[in-house]
């Protein structure tokens, strides 16, 4: 299998608060990537810096064969790289449709195939980008990043703030495509669980270090790692003292 | 560089409770705070360029007896900077309609001149004061908004006011101006003379006193709290400064200090115009504040100083086309000029001196 | 009374035009350019010139007049206005007003103080009288190619591709170009646009509104006005303030002269005071 | 018990249609070592803005020492004894650490107004000034422009420039928040050794900090208050573990 992304010693950050450190990793073509850790990590920064608009003082990103690493973001959208941002950040003062014509480029996504994976969208298509709830921000999202017909899919947080039944919907969604299409991803996510069933490798960041990487299948069996890295309670000595009883079984190395 | 220094080895257990502000700190720290009481000190005296400065504008004259009308208009676009500089500079609140504050103080000092009494220094007062009237009515018009709304309201006074000399001819002679000035002696001692030695001495003394009173005021808490508001509005508010009642407050004053220098412009020339008002009268205050540096009183004076200067040499060759190099000037400086030529500036002085940036003159550029 | 209103939409349609690249640059990009004027007078003197050194046609230069201006717009946009996007207001407003300055005094010293002259065709001269209203040819030529302009305009901005992606990249720039948005090139373009109907207005006003170097910093004010008293949120705004403007400031000059444009700026300070994003900007 | 020296009392913050805030209820006793947690956009950082003023609520009210502050402005709330840290520094960058705590201090005792005073007028000023930066191991850098400062020494004076004000509610919003480690334990030991007077609510995404530091947890999801206690309570809920770690509660 050939590499599609490969990053190498990667440091970024924001003014002078460093967020990521060496950060070095592939990822396969086709293939889809968890990435994990608790709030404040770095895990946006990453898929940020990997799309271009985050300020990056070291390291190498390649793409495929090419060097990407000084391209501007909009020549990385071109090469091949398609972005869910965090905030979602749907174009507001532009329709459903024209967030998705705005930024489409020839290949097998239209907007029109998109519709037909969000129903939902295709009944707006006239309704301007501040009219929508956010389930259908998130759908609109994930469309206008596919319409790019990109060969990776970087998505940030794609299930937050959604209510429960629409997150089985878009993981759902999410799973056809990456197997049908054969389209590589990296997905941040706060919730390990829901998100393992779905990727093929998992990768766990703690305070702008990788920390932890396996496949999906492996972690999502590994009780205490997930606990130990991602749970609420992982606590060092002195604070298992000062909480009593509340070491987790994950902290007993 | 902080950031390679190694720490001290942390104590393990909090520190003493007589530390805590609660309590005042016991006399053995005292040996542990002199430095700052030192640090405060030496940021408030007077630095040797400082005295130079004085000495060398004292003395001009009698270098060249022939330039004191030039020395005199610097001295007064030199209060005019530091008026801008006070509200620019230290508040961080931009405008681009400072000529009516000028314009107001020239006019109420003509008229004053021409209708009540001749003395300067109550017509300084006057002007003064009915800028800074003013100066405190359109302070409310700059608290909201963003810099733009700023821009565009002080603008929008600027012309206003404008408008009203214009068409109120009955009042300010419209178009012709205030014609006929003739003022009583400074003090009743000195009378103003042809070459403007009176008039330069006077606008200096002027200049320097409330410069030195500039100097106290923003070296005092509440200019440091000006300082915070320009550095992070958010934090100063955070930090318990009331913005609005600084911001009222700096604004009429400097409307007060511009107000002065109108009185200034009108007492020595004599005569007062439209032009006082006049947009590019505020536009050419920012190139002197740009030349010369926002936040540290000196800048606006030494701005001045190389405006004139400038203006002088080159208006003699082709005074149609001045407006020209002022324009080049503004775009050179905001295109990374001014980057480089302060950059320059503070080497410089590092150099002839042995000091840090702004050590000479006890400022701090932003 | 009708004829003041006439004249009055007309100077209001004019301002449009010339203000409408501002609306743009400064409403949508937030880039306060106060040289603005300056291709407007660009537009002007490229006619004045055409016709008068040429022996072109008023018609024939009006093209020239867009293209001329549009092309120093991209050319400096590229070069000196570019860097400047991420800076200050305040320094966007003293570099503009350089560029003001400079572009006064360079035609001031080639062209001459005096006010230029431009002969529009004789089929342009005159009135006609419709229901006892006299209304002048000229300015329902300039009314009717405004309103093309205008209309022109809206249909680009709201309907094609490009307005789509422009509108995108001022929402947000940075997802813009995170999706493959090419915003320099967009800017470029829209700056080179709006430079041209500027100078296409400074050609089309040379008759009405004067054409000397004084002209950028005459009209300064008045376009900022229109769009900040528009709102900034798109060109209908401006397009009906520049309406109200012309109308207020030919009746005002006409029946109150002596207040001058007092009304305009107290407006435009009232305006700023209680909706500082304009009085037709939708809430954001 | 003594009475909270902070409460909220079903606070409520709209965005639009979105609910920021909703119907919180919250009691911060004296002298408290209590940490807001909870996922991103659950409305940690909109409430803290409305307990400082920086955010108008759209509902309920706010007490300070039992005086209702809900509509009051920031800095009469700095006054009355609330103070905060930002997550992303808020500092005067073109001063130097003594200048800011001297600001401070002096907008403290109400020298805010004074023209014609001299800085150091109040030489106990300037001492307090010196103690807080050496308290805060700052004293080393106290003289140099804070841009210049490293940027673990800046969230070192995020905090000083706080305790200035002597505040009875210190609010540290992410105080730790991309602090590099070689940094990190000078602020840790400065965070836990604030004076036990002070009450202290942490709004901090580091789980370290929070079990190392807080006696009292508050888990914020959506807006919503779900669950509050002591931290080994708190770590062993279900409901707060299924909001960390998604997936159906307690499958963990």
């Amino acid at each position: 299998m050939r590499d599609l992304l490969t990053v190498e010693g990667l440091f970024a950050g924001y003014g002078q608060a460093a967020v990521l450190h060496d950060i070095g990793f592939r990822l396969g073509e086709g293939r889809s990537l968890a990435l994990l850790g608790r709030n404040g990590v770095g895990k946006t920064t990453l898929l940020n810096s990997l799309i271009g608009v985050t300020r990056r003082t070291a390291g190498a990103i390649r793409l495929g064969d090419a060097d990407v690493t000084a391209f501007a973001p909009e020549r990385r959208a071109r090469a091949g790289i398609g972005w869910v941002p965090q905030e979602r950040n749907i174009f507001r003062s532009l329709t459903v449709m024209e967030n998705l014509t705005a930024v489409a480029r020839p290949g097998p996504w239209t907007p029109e195939r998109v519709f037909g994976m969000f129903p939902r969208l295709g009944e707006r298509r006239a309704n301007m980008g501040d009219q929508l709830s956010g389930g259908e921000q998130q759908m609109l999202a994930i469309g206008r990043a596919l319409v790019l017909n990109p060969k990776l899919l970087l998505l940030d947080e794609p299930t937050e703030g959604l209510a429960p039944i629409i997150v089985e919907e878009l993981l759902k969604a999410l799973r056809d495509i990456f197997r049908a299409e054969g389209l590589a991803a990296i997905i941040v996510e706060q919730h390990a669980h829901k998100i393992l069933k779905i990727t093929d490798d998992a990768m766990i960041l703690e305070r702008g270090r990788i920390v932890h990487q396996a496949t999906s299948a492996a972690l999502r069996d590994d009780a205490a790692t997930l606990q130990g890295f991602l749970g609420v309670a992982r606590s060092p000595a002195p604070a298992a003292e000062r909480a009593g009883s509340a070491r987790p079984p994950g902290a007993a190395h | 560089m902080t950031a390679g220094t190694p720490s001290a080895p942390l104590p393990a257990s909090p520190l003493p409770p007589e530390i805590v502000p609660a309590a005042p700190p016991p006399a053995p720290l005292a040996r542990d705070v002199a430095p700052a009481e030192q640090a405060v000190r030496r940021a408030r005296r007077w630095k040797p360029a400082e005295f130079l400065f004085w000495t060398v504008a004292l003395v001009a004259p009698l270098v060249l007896p022939r330039s004191m009308l030039l020395m005199n208009e610097i001295a007064i676009l030199a209060l005019f900077a530091l008026s801008l500089d006070l509200i620019l500079g230290y508040a961080g609140i931009v405008s681009l309609g400072h000529a009516a504050f000028l314009g107001v103080g020239a006019y109420a000092a003509g008229l004053f001149a021409l209708n009540v009494n001749a003395d300067p220094l109550a017509g300084l007062l006057v002007a003064m004061l009915t800028a800074s009237a003013l100066g405190f009515l359109s302070s409310f018009l700059v608290l909201r908004g963003t810099d733009l709304t700023r821009l565009m309201v002080t603008l929008g006074v600027a012309l206003l006011v404008f408008e009203a000399a214009n068409s109120w001819r009955s009042l300010t002679g419209g178009a012709d101006g205030l014609q006929g000035i003739a003022m009583d002696p400074v003090l009743g001692l000195f009378d103003f003379d042809l070459k403007g030695r009176t008039a330069y001495l006077y606008s200096l003394a002027v200049l320097f006193l409330l410069f030195l009173a500039a100097r106290r005021m923003m070296g005092s808490p509440f200019g440091l709290s000006l300082r915070a508001i320009r550095d992070n509005r958010l934090r100063a508010s955070a930090s318990g400064v009331g913005v609005n009642g600084r911001l009222v407050v700096v604004y009429t004053l400097a409307a007060a200090y511009a107000g002065a220098a109108g009185a200034l412009l009108a007492q020595t020339t004599q005569f007062v115009s439209l032009d006082v008002l006049e947009f590019h009268r505020s536009a050419d205050l920012m190139l002197v504040l740009i030349i010369g540096g926002t936040g540290w009183l000196y800048g606006g004076l030494i701005g001045a100083v190389l405006f004139e200067l400038f203006q002088d040499a080159v208006a003699a060759a082709t005074p149609q086309y001045w407006q020209f190099w002022v324009g080049l000037l503004l775009v050179v400086f905001v295109s990374g000029g001014r980057e480089a030529v302060h950059k320059a500036g503070a080497a410089l002085r590092r150099k002839i001196a042995g000091l840090k940036i702004a050590g000479l003159f006890g400022g701090r550029r932003p | 009374m009708l004829t003041i209103l006439f004249d009055g939409v007309a100077y209001g349609m004019l301002l449009f035009i010339l203000a409408s690249g501002l609306a743009v640059t400064l409403g949508l990009m937030n880039f306060v350019n106060l040289a603005h004027g300056s291709f407007a007078m660009a537009g002007g003197y490229v006619t004045v010139v055409l016709m008068q050194r040429y022996g072109m046609g008023f018609l024939a230069t009006l093209p020239v007049a867009f293209l001329m201006p549009a092309l120093i717009g991209a050319v400096l946009e590229r070069t000196l206005y570019r860097p400047l996007y991420d800076k200050s207001h305040l320094d966007q407003v003293l570099f503009s007003i350089g560029l003001v300055f400079m572009s006064v005094a360079a035609v001031d010293y080639f062209m001459g103080s005096q006010q230029q002259l431009v002969h529009v065709p004789s089929w342009l001269q005159g009135r006609f009288d419709i229901a006892g209203t006299g209304i002048g040819r000229y300015r329902s030529f300039v009314i009717g190619v405004c309103i093309v302009v205008a209309v022109l305009l809206q249909f680009v901005l709201a309907r094609t591709r490009f307005g789509s992606q422009l509108r995108a990249a001022v929402d947000d720039q940075r997802v813009a170009r995170g999706l493959g948005i090419e915003v320099g090139l967009l800017f470029t373009l829209t700056f080179a646009v709006g430079s041209g109907l500027a100078g296409l207005g400074g050609a089309l006003g040379a008759e009405m509104l004067g054409l000397d170097p004084t002209f950028p910093l005459k009209f300064m004010i008045y376009f900022l006005i229109v769009v900040t008293v528009g709102g900034r949120a798109g060109l209908i705004g401006p397009f009906i303030a520049a309406l109200l403007i012309g109308i207020v400031d030919v009746a005002g000059k006409y029946y109150v002269p002596e207040a001058g444009a007092f009304l305009i700026y107290a407006l435009m300070i009232v305006v700023l005071l209680f909706r500082p994003q304009g009085l037709f900007a939708v809430a954001r | 018990m003594s009475a909270p020296v902070l409460e909220t009392l079903d606070l409520v913050k709209r965005f639009g249609g979105l609910l920021a805030t909703n119907s919180v209820s919250f009691t911060l006793e004296r002298g408290a070592r209590h940490a807001l947690i909870g996922p991103n956009g659950a409305g940690k950082t909109t409430f803290v803005n409305q307990l400082t003023g920086v955010l108008k609520p759209s509902g309920g009210a706010i007490r300070l020492e039992g005086r209702d502050v809900t509509h009051s402005r920031p800095e009469a709330r700095v006054r009355l004894g609330m103070s905060r840290t930002f997550q992303i520094n808020q500092l005067f960058r073109t001063m130097t650490p003594l200048e800011m705590l001297l600001l401070v201090l002096g907008e403290r005792e109400g020298r805010g107004l004074h023209l014609w005073s001299r800085l150091d007028a109040r030489a106990d000023l300037v001492r307090e000034a010196a103690a807080i930066a050496e308290r805060f191991r700052l004293d080393d850098v106290i003289g140099e422009t804070i841009a210049t400062l490293s940027y673990g020494k800046q969230r070192q004076l995020e905090i000083a420039a706080a305790f200035a004000a002597r505040p009875k509610v210190l609010l540290l919003d992410e105080p730790a928040a991309g602090v590099p480690e070689a940094e990190r334990q000078d602020l840790l030991n400065i965070v836990s050794e604030l004076p036990a007077e002070v009450s202290v609510l942490l709004i901090e995404h580091d789980m370290d900090l929070v079990f190392r530091f807080a006696t009292r947890i508050t888990v914020l999801v959506n807006g919503t208050v779900i669950a509050e206690g002591e931290p080994a309570a708190i770590a062993a809920d279900p409901t707060v573990r299924a909001a960390y770690l998604g997936g159906e509660s307690g499958d963990a």
